[in-house]
């Protein structure tokens, strides 16, 4: 705790200056720092980590729009990589059948995705928790068996020599040169999730989550706004899966959207901490890092995961972002008491 | 104060974090990055039979005094862990040779990694007859190509079963291409359309819906073309369902792991089907192998996976042998194309596969599916302790089915 | 395909044989979730163990067939008791704040069937085990083969279930079974032990897809990754009977082995596993209580 | 002309009439009480017409000339009805301040378009909306923990602030269920005194919906008695008190006088 202190205290300050300055401020400065990255992780280590780095871009998109529905709007959906896939798919036939560019397919593939989560959130918003669990369980499996018996999806070889994105004769082949594209894109979406969540609609969303009667009696239009959650986030998995089928080598297949990526996804976001918005990300990128360092220990991986998942629920069910807000609500709290001592009502 | 030093706890954890990270390549030692389905255990078996013989050679001093050191990972069958894989393997481990996948599906994709990153890969099993058709100058496949199988299936069936046959395919890569080929080839050479074809999916475990119909369309054999725990099932309720023994089962490739007769019991009797090596084969070398796998890994009759994957170290052991290594720092591209060349230039190898396997410096199909003929296998006896006879052994032309 | 009436017929007597395996689990399902306001999303594997136990006692132990099934309900039901009191208790009564209640219990389940099924894969493997149970040769009608362990099946699930509705219909055991599902707190105040008849209803539940489990072993195979498919049908299964009825998961099981046969037949066999979801989602829109459920009051 | 009006106002729940053709007028700028033993249909009432429930049919309830007869919960709120809850119902992980800029949200003026792309916009819009909340909580004296989670606030805090989180709909009626239940007597008069303050400073009507009749008494213009879902008895405070179907039914007939005075709270 203490250390967590140590590390996000000089942060928050410095996010503090720089906002004074401009609100996007601090957006411009991380971006810029970490656009090297790439260059700094293969002189440091070797191209691998670049890699990975994609990797947790796209488990970050992926995270913080799972986030937005499920943490901020409390509704609980298993079928998140069901949308993931719809947007990868899309995207990649679009431009291995149409011969579109990246710069085409990419909004084809987030709007269909978008498009599916209108399709799966009309039904839904009528479910709740056990029921919407269950419905969008089946969801995520049923795009999977439709991918891989479809052999327009697919089937079971999957979507071969997907094309790279360009931009004006720069081609985005190599993990380096995607981590710009990737990179980009998860600044933009954590911003945008910002934007949405600091807003009257984060706050309709939260107040659902927290008592839908409640929110519905305040002058909250309860399923519009559900549907509204459950399209944001359909649209990040959708870039998210558009983003992962032009990434080289441009292969998708139908195993890469299984149970098993969702038991990650839930927990990259129950390990960051569940309406959070920080915790996709914190959870994304410790997850991605542990699965990697403990790959030779391939039998025991899922247990470990698995079990940990259980555990935290348990123990840490606010995950690491719930410790950090505890911290700064823990500080607040006897601010107030010291700055307020004649006693309230 | 207690800031300082919680400030420098985060530091220090940063720091041995990168350490750990950060992996140092050794000189002088040949790499070697493995990735497999290391989840069934005919699937740990095959990986571990892998590392063994990679010991056995370092035992016996190497090759040209160089050890093979050998990294092995699992992918599960999954692409993106195999590219991941693939990925850490060749730029972490800086690896000079590829082995892998066991799946069609996983190598796939690896053979862009390999391609884009400059290093050989060599198959140890997987059919899908798209790998060596993208173009690659580095990848190699050991095992027999899905075309082949497709084209000697429908030619012994089609003169010795009968031509109305009923597919039962299901929808993994193999199985796919498999069933497929074998359709297509049934029209080319018979010019007949299937009698029944349904896809089920990948774990299907109730086939009795197509069972029933199957039996009411009256065939002469049905080609049931599945991974192997699948098609032991449906191979079981082909039976329970009441079609007749003399309407001829007809596996896929995939018929030759031994869980199809174990899991299928006396309904694997008489089920055929094209491999790349028989554990019925006569041949000296061929015993031996039978009886080294007996002993080490406790498997009764060795399916071809394993045959393929023994092959393939020899091909590895032979090339390494010939290819110029220099093995320091700065060589790593130049070895990596020297020993490309050495498995190019491998030819005629006559090993426990079904037929001698060669490689040719174009990067076509042609020159990268080393083996070309398949043996036909049936299943004299089902159970743990199966049989096999060989039917009949057939060798393709090279371009057969492009 | 040719339409023949002899074929409709098999087919539907396909769907009813599988349908009432989905039907046990299903019943397993809506118990708990009737006892303790759960989804549990780890009985999926709790019939894979079921299944394994099974096959454990029968082709292991060399104990007969009936004998083995009773013996893997008894230690499933075990399992399930333990695995109630360690973990799911703790978030059921920690009560309280969206993270907890809701969400949690589901994640906790989720991650439960990752943590079963890897325990399971480290002690049998990936591979497929056969469970050899000879019953002799299939019973014929017509045209139509119907395997003996099918029809065993049958038999035993339609035994379970009426076992079950005796036990809670008629024992004083089973009335305070009931009790608690209806409601927790005026239970308690009656003197119940509510802790132990939740344990005993989680038991019960896990039996029952223990005993599924052994009874479709020997016909499928008994395998690590079979609990996720059963657990789709049989969660659909418990939705179209209405969650939380018990005679609506037996007639959801059977609706949805009919359904899916019926859709594998006639429209497309590849499809086969999305025909549950699809009348999982048709009785969502039409009727979201289930054909037997009752429509539950909001209260503000 | 009446603010709020139901007319032949029912609702069954299976067999049960909760509510049974109630007429119920609540003339503006009045604080109208509504009293009853438990279950007769209070809590149905308020649900009814802040359309949690949906009334049978025959029934119809009018605000302020427009028909809102199983109008959807948020709409009803839009039209200027705030309620609070029995238990309270408040937005335990959000903030103090977030609760009261959720109550807030009907008046908003931006729409996610412009949270998504004019994050400038936004902020300034919700610094401004931040400060009359600010007002608002200090008003009801919770300015000092506008931070803290609502979760961390004290009883009599929380119903101080379900009060808030209310009045931030600027609503012309203000529907109280139960809002003195579980505090000390303190704090209830606390509380009386400042929903009488927000009423004259924003010219409100009340509904109220209360067990401790004294409250009852001594703040209501008209008060309706409730029982069985029918209304049996309507009038000024003192009138009721004196109306013999009113006592009978909601004192019985086997209670003794201590519990009489309990319940009064005398």
């Amino acid at each position: 705790m203490t250390v967590a202190t140590a590390i996000v205290r000089p942060f928050t300050q410095a996010v503090g200056k720089l906002s004074a300055v401009h609100r996007l401020a601090p957006w411009l400065l991380v971006y810029l720092l970490l656009l090297p990255l790439p260059y700094v992780l293969s002189g440091l280590f070797n191209d691998y980590y670049v890699y990975l780095a994609n990797r947790i871009c796209i488990f970050i998109l992926l995270t913080v729009g799972l986030n937005i529905v499920k943490g901020f709007c409390g509704q609980v959906t298993i079928g998140h990589v069901g949308l993931y896939a719809i947007g990868a798919v899309s995207s990649a036939l679009v431009s291995l059948h149409l011969g579109a560019p990246f710069w085409v397919s990419f909004p084809i593939g987030v709007l269909v995705a978008g498009v599916a989560g209108i399709i799966v959130g009309l039904p839904s918003v009528r479910l709740e928790g056990a029921y919407l669990a269950l419905a969008t369980l089946g969801l995520g499996e049923s795009v999977r068996i439709m991918i891989a018996v479809t052999p327009l999806f697919g089937s079971s070889t999957g979507l071969i020599g997907i094309p790279t994105p360009e931009i004006g004769g720069f081609v985005f082949d190599s993990f380096e040169r995607y981590y710009y594209l990737l990179i980009t894109a998860t600044m933009i979406g954590i911003y945008l999730s910002f934007s949405i969540l600091r807003s009257a609609t984060g706050r309709a969303f939260m107040a659902i989550r927290e008592d839908t009667i409640a929110a519905s009696v305040h002058g909250i239009n309860v399923p519009q706004y559900k549907l509204l959650a459950f399209v944001i986030s359909a649209l990040y998995a959708g870039a998210a899966g558009a983003l992962f089928a032009h990434m080289p080598p441009g292969y998708i297949h139908h195993n890469n959207f299984t149970i098993i990526e969702m038991v990650t996804l839930l927990l990259m976001v129950v390990l960051g901490g569940i309406g959070h918005i920080w915790g996709g990300v914190i959870g994304a990128i410790i997850v991605t890092i542990i699965y990697d360092q403990t790959l030779e220990f391939y039998f025991y991986q899922p247990l470990l995961f698995g079990l940990s998942m259980v555990i935290l629920v348990m123990f840490m069910p606010r995950g690491i972002g719930g410790v950090i807000d505890r911290y700064f609500v823990t500080r607040r709290f006897i601010g107030a008491r010291e700055g307020k001592t004649d006693g309230a009502p | 104060m207690t800031a300082t030093k919680n400030r420098l706890i985060a530091a220090g954890l940063a720091a041995s974090l990168v350490a750990g990270m950060a992996t140092v390549a050794a000189a002088g030692e040949i790499r070697v990055g493995i990735t497999m389905r290391m989840i069934s255990e005919n699937g740990q078996k095959y990986g571990q039979m892998v590392m063994d013989e990679i010991d056995m050679i370092n035992k016996a001093g190497g090759i040209n005094g160089n050890t093979i050191n050998a990294t092995l990972l699992n992918d599960e069958c999954k692409s993106d862990k195999g590219v991941a894989n693939a990925t850490k393997l060749i730029f972490q481990e800086k690896v000079h040779l590829l082995i892998g996948s066991t799946c069609s599906s996983v190598s796939l994709p690896i053979v862009d990694v390999t391609a884009k990153a400059e290093v050989p890969q060599i198959i140890p099993h997987s059919t899908n007859a798209k790998i060596t058709q993208k173009g690659s100058a580095w990848v190699f496949r050991v095992p027999v190509s899905g075309r082949y199988y497709a084209g000697v299936n429908a030619k012994y069936v089609g003169e010795n079963i009968g031509k109305k046959i009923a597919y039962l395919c299901a929808a993994d890569a193999a199985s796919q291409n498999d069933c497929e080929a074998m359709q297509s080839q049934m029209k080319s050479q018979h010019g007949v359309e299937p009698a029944y074809a349904a896809q089920v999916q990948e774990k299907e475990v109730d086939f009795r819906t197509h069972m029933q119909k199957i039996k009411t369309a009256n065939v002469d054999g049905i080609m049931i073309a599945a991974l192997a725990e699948t098609m032991a099932r449906a191979l079981t309720q082909s039976y329970e369902a009441g079609i007749p023994a003399s309407v001829r089962r007809i596996g896929s490739s995939s018929a030759s792991n031994s869980p199809v007769p174990s899991i299928a019991g006396d309904a694997a009797k008489g089920v055929f089907f094209a491999a790349a090596y028989a554990a019925a084969d006569r041949r000296p070398i061929a015993r031996l192998f039978n009886e080294m796998v007996r002993k080490r890994y406790n498997i009764n009759a060795p399916d071809h996976d394993f045959s393929q994957a023994y092959d393939l170290i020899r091909i590895v052991e032979l090339a390494l042998g010939r290819a110029d290594l220099k093995l320091d720092s700065g060589s790593l591209a130049a070895d990596r194309t020297a020993i490309r060349d050495a498995i190019a230039s491998v030819e005629n190898y006559q090993g426990l596969a079904s037929g001698p396997i060669s490689f040719c410096a174009a990067p076509t199909p042609q020159c990268r599916d080393g083996n070309r003929t398949a043996v036909l296998i049936a299943y004299t006896k089902g159970g743990e302790n199966y049989v096999t006879e060989v039917l009949a052994r057939v060798t393709m032309p090279a371009d057969f089915g492009l | 395909m040719d339409f023949d009436f002899s074929s409709l017929f098999a087919f539907i007597l396909f769907g009813l044989t599988i349908g009432v395996v989905y039907g046990i689990v299903a019943l397993g399902i809506s118990l708990i979730y009737s006892g303790l306001d759960i989804v549990h999303f780890a009985h999926g594997e709790i019939y894979m163990f079921g299944a394994f136990f099974g096959l454990v006692f029968s082709e292991q132990v060399g104990v007969p067939y009936p004998l083995a099934l009773l013996s893997a309900m008894i230690c499933a039901g075990v399992l399930g008791i333990v695995i109630e009191r360690v973990f799911y208790r703790r978030l059921t009564r920690a009560g309280g704040g969206y993270t907890v209640a809701g969400m949690g219990m589901i994640i906790c389940g989720f991650g439960m069937s990752v943590v079963l099924q890897n325990i399971a894969f480290l002690i049998w493997g990936a591979d497929a085990e056969p469970f050899h149970v000879d019953l002799g040769e299939p019973y014929q009608f017509g045209d139509i083969s119907l395997p003996k362990s099918y029809a065993l099946t049958a038999v035993m699930a339609l035994f379970l279930m009426a076992a079950l509705h005796f036990f809670l219909v008629r024992t004083k055991l089973g009335l305070a079974v009931r009790a608690v599902a209806h409601n927790k707190d005026i239970a308690f105040l009656m003197g119940i032990n509510v802790p132990l008849m939740i344990s005993l209803i989680f038991g019960l539940a896990c039996a029952l897809a223990a005993a599924a489990g052994t009874l479709i072993g020997p016909m499928q195979s008994v395998q690590v990754e079979m609990g996720y498919l059963m657990l789709m049908k049989a969660f659909a299964a418990a939705v179209v009977g209405g969650f939380g009825s018990l005679p609506g998961a037996i007639v959801g099981g059977l609706l949805v082995g009919i359904f899916e046969n019926l859709g594998a037949a006639y429209i497309s066999p590849s499809h086969k596993d999305i025909y549950a979801f699809l009348l999982l989602i048709l009785v969502l829109m039409i009727k979201p209580s289930g054909l037997f459920g009752v429509e539950a009051r909001v209260k503000a | 002309m009446a603010l709020l009006e139901t007319t032949k106002l029912s609702k069954s729940f299976g067999g049960l009439r909760a509510v049974s053709d109630l007429d119920i007028a609540i003339e503006p700028g009045t604080i109208h009480g509504l009293i009853g033993p438990n279950g007769s249909g209070k809590s149905t009432f308020f649900n009814l017409v802040t359309g949690v429930y949906q009334s049978d049919p025959g029934s119809r309830i009018v605000f302020d000339g427009t028909e809102i007869t199983n109008m959807p919960s948020h709409e009803v709120g839009a039209l200027g009805i705030a309620r609070t809850f029995q238990l309270l119902r408040l937005f335990s992980d959000m903030t103090v301040l977030q609760n009261l800029m959720v109550g807030y949200h009907t008046h908003v003026s931006y729409s996610i378009l412009t949270a998504i792309f004019d994050r400038g916009a936004v902020q300034r819009y919700d610094a401004r909306t931040t400060e009359e909340m600010m007002d608002l909580l200090e008003f009801i004296g919770l300015a000092d923990y506008a931070e803290m989670p609502a979760s961390e606030l004290s009883g009599g805090q929380r119903r101080l602030l379900a009060l808030g989180r209310a009045m931030a709909m600027r609503p012309k009626l203000l529907m109280l269920d139960e809002p003195a239940a579980g505090l000390s007597p303190v704090n209830v008069e606390h509380f009386l005194a400042i929903v009488m303050k927000l009423k004259e400073k924003f010219g409100l009507t009340i509904l109220i919906v209360e067990h401790i009749l004294k409250v009852v008494m001594e703040t209501c213009d008209t008060v309706t008695v409730l029982d069985y879902g029918e209304k049996i008895g309507e009038g000024t405070p003192n009138e009721v008190k004196d109306d013999h179907a009113v006592i009978e039914a909601y004192l019985g007939q086997e209670m003794d006088d201590d519990e009489v005075r309990a319940i009064l709270r005398t």
